[in-house]
């Protein structure tokens, strides 16, 4: 398609990526990923031990969509390498999406240590998609080591506060040639609207949609929302003024 | 026999192939990754691998996550 | 349908109101009311002059679509009055938008002469939308005088500057039985979309469609935006949170 | 014969029906609303309508508008 | 003083006028006078029952202060009027707060209302002082009725929710030669001196500081910033750049 | 005093900290220091060639002030230490504002080069207040290197934007043990102010002191909005609500 | 006897002049406005008023307000 | 003889004491640092060392800065 975002040589034409984690039920998940055409899923990775009768994440998740695994749990770069290699061991192909995190209590990323994971899951051959602290230089040297995009935060992590980090995030898009993800804390469509419409290339999207009252219907407005925000980058919107601007003719007045 | 899976010291009856350790315990082979004392495995290479006393032995699956 | 919005006994079910001033041709017009999908529109009325060969507006409106005049150049209620009356005259029905403007330089509306011409052509029979400055007490009054719905500002007509007014929409949209419908000054797609998440019934977009670069365009994702605006109130929001909260299982951790 | 028209002051040759006025000048019947010594006229009181020296007419049509 | 605001033909230096309810003592109150040097204070007018062995409340505020009676407990403009008469009966000067509220929820104001108090109390010669839900053309016609000034909300009533009425307050500001007041709702010293740096004439605070910890302390802060807002309008801000601009050299690095 | 800022060893009352740059001429500068009463004071290091006539920068600043020179210019840990070096050989103390700036735009640092200064710089006994782009685990580390401080920027640098990462630098004052100073894009003393209420334990402000038509002026209002926001957050605000709650009592009504 | 004070039915032992009739009740005349019947009165008005069955007396003070 | 002065390339007429040279060239001692050959020099080095061929001389001095 004409606007498809192209990431790790593979078009994507739905611009909202899915986080799967924090439904109620796995059931949820293909009425989720079917109404708002997600093509991009991520999933995290962790022990299971005999006897645990865990249903198989994966056959909530069609065939089509690409797998993206997280790295949760990690908080150095090594441990993310590991779990980026158990995970790739999986046989969903070669995406990943970096999270090293010390922090408990925001969940905030490490970017020195996520620097690092990327550059050797990238020399290792992976589609790395490191999610950050919105910081231009960082993200500068994540892309120079191989990141297929970058993720900043818009908000911590399940926190639905929205794109808080809008000044540092406009600055990433507009001054960044890779394609610039908005991921964790955006908590309404309309805040993924903003996102899209400030240039973002994609924005992906759990706790809002995994803790709506009805998550398949929220699903589908971030789905529209998304798009509404790509077509209305791509239409080139009007300035803003300070004075108002007759939207009726100031002519042929009858008083 | 001790090993340690998924950080837990559990008791096993004896040396055996991985493989049929994996199945012993229950897991579908198809959604599970296995690390040997810190090495990971393909699917295939389980068969030549032999499980013993003191072996850390982890086993992980997808789940749902952001 | 089972969402539709009802107004003077008119089911709606797009809920885009499109006004159809600045656009730089009305050739633009059916593109955009098409791909918007909207079913109010509104227009103004002008004096025409002997050999003035303007192009007939409502060529360019689809039958279907309810036309709502406004009373643009009106500075006085018994001004908008006349307005109003002239519009139905001209045979498209009795919706009318009160608009009373006695400020030239920010196109604030004055409430009071609008609570006046309100009763006045309720009372007439009037299908009456007024524009209005977001006031709760002046809403009611209103209503009590036969207002199908209020029309807040989001901010100065024609300035592109989005929802400026939340916190007193937010309360009308709370306190009010009938229809909210936020009008005037909505900038983006994402204005439009919160505008809904927060309750409203409807949005009325002129200036950010008619100064995109591809206005066309900028009416479709309006258009999703509002749709997934209206979904996204539907679905019921998850709350906001100040702490974060992991989007993964914070159990069976590899490290 | 003046007449004020939109406001304006415009020479008429002779009193006329209001119906062969509006035609006369060019308006199209269908798109034009008129009012006349501020009194509002539906399209079929036109044809009663004289217009006679000093009369105001108002002759107003939709435009695109916010 | 070289910068009075001048109302009723009073000079007033301090520009943090001070509200008398919510504090959980009236022995608080001359330690919240004195510290933040307020001027204008205010106070309500309330049956008193006999044996009811409460304080005069004006024991408490020093000579020199100008006492504001509030027209609290007005929900028409008749009564408002009554209650100005009466407060003005008490004796304290002629300086009235009109109040005209029949919202129980979120306290607005009723500006048709208080434009009618207006009227009548200015005529007989009160310096009004109405509190008004943020309209420029309401303000106009309260401002043509003899009002002293005009007193827009930030926020609701005791919500110390801040100044989220910026966009209307404003247009006000810059659009009216009489002093605008912002009323209500100043959370924060930050709020207050946001709305001086916007050109308000000066802001009623009254529920921050009650319900403060230390409500002397924060009276002082307010008092301070009040004094910062305006001093920053007076000293003409720098323009905000989209681009960053060093402040350092650009000339002469070692490297 | 009871509410001295401590760094390195040295007790500081005025929690304004101000810039030098940008003023038209070195003469404002007296009078700015001791309108605002700033006690830390920062200062570039150039190369000054042979017959430039410039002024000397020291005889601007009273010896009572701590000067804070900066590493402006440098581009790498290694050039900022380099820079550091000079600075303390000229003799005015071991205080180092450090800055590495890859990005000539919109001048935001290089974390994590700022970290690999911060830890040769500590080491080497000097005062390290690294400038940085916010960002808690990246303090953490600085701070773990020996920073005295740690200071994120509000908005890019000379933009006068305000306080917009309030998001990243509330979590990180809430976090660290440490004094966090808000460094660059201030505009207004209401942000400076703000800053402090959230906990600040100080601001650096300069251009938009420098920029503003009377820079003796600003110094002063910004002062006295850093006292504010002080005073505001020792006195504990009261809560935000989303109801109103009267001010004047509800009891006692006359009508 | 019976007056409405503040909006409350009150007794009242024998018609007396309004100024007795405060004091008698405890208020302090200088921190008090009083309306009779609808009307304000000033406190020198007090004197010559007097306070008969069914009568509405209104006595109102300042409080803190905001 | 060359050397290299801030940066660029400057000429002198022959080899001489670091003081001696700050001061011909008019910097007021008190308020410049300088750096030789990459090597910080504090004022009481001045005097020992000698400005030579190919020398890279940097002399700097406080600012108005942010």
């Amino acid at each position: 398609m004409m606007d498809d975002l192209v990431i790790g040589g593979q078009p994507i034409s739905n611009r909202l990526f899915l986080g799967t984690g924090k439904f109620s039920s796995y059931d949820l998940i293909p009425g989720v990923i079917s109404n708002s055409g997600a093509q991009v899923v991520t999933v995290a990775l962790r022990r299971v031990d005999p006897g645990m009768a865990s249903e198989n994440m994966l056959n909530f998740i069609p065939e089509n969509c690409i797998v993206m695994p997280n790295t949760s749990g990690a908080r150095t770069a090594a441990e993310a390498v590991q779990i980026a290699r158990l995970a790739r061991a999986m046989g969903c192909g070669n995406w990943i999406k970096i999270e090293v995190i010390s922090d408990n209590k925001y969940l905030l990323p490490d970017n020195e240590e996520t620097i690092l994971a990327t550059r050797t899951l990238a020399a290792e051959g992976f589609i790395v998609l490191p999610y950050m602290n919105p910081d231009l230089t960082a993200a500068r040297k994540m892309l120079d080591c191989g990141a297929a995009a970058v993720m900043p935060l818009g908000s911590p992590i399940g926190t639905n506060r929205g794109l808080k980090t809008r000044e540092l995030v406009q600055i990433m898009i507009d001054e960044l040639a890779a394609p610039v993800i908005v991921d964790a804390g955006l908590g309404k469509p309309s805040d993924a609207a903003e996102a899209m419409e400030m240039g973002a290339a994609a924005v992906l999207v759990n706790t809002a949609i995994a803790t709506a009252e009805d998550p398949v219907k929220m699903a589908e407005a971030f789905s529209l929302a998304v798009r509404a925000g790509r077509m209305a980058h791509l239409a080139g919107p009007g300035a803003q003024s300070a004075l108002a601007s007759a939207s009726s003719p100031l002519t042929g007045f009858l008083f | 026999m001790k090993i340690v899976l998924n950080g837990k010291e559990t008791c096993c009856r004896e040396e055996t192939e991985l493989l049929a350790f994996v199945l012993a315990c229950g897991f579908n082979p198809e959604r599970v990754v296995v690390q040997h004392n810190g090495r990971i495995l393909t699917r295939e290479e389980w068969a030549g691998v032999t499980v013993r006393e003191n072996d850390r032995i982890d086993v992980l699956q997808f789940v749902g996550g952001g």
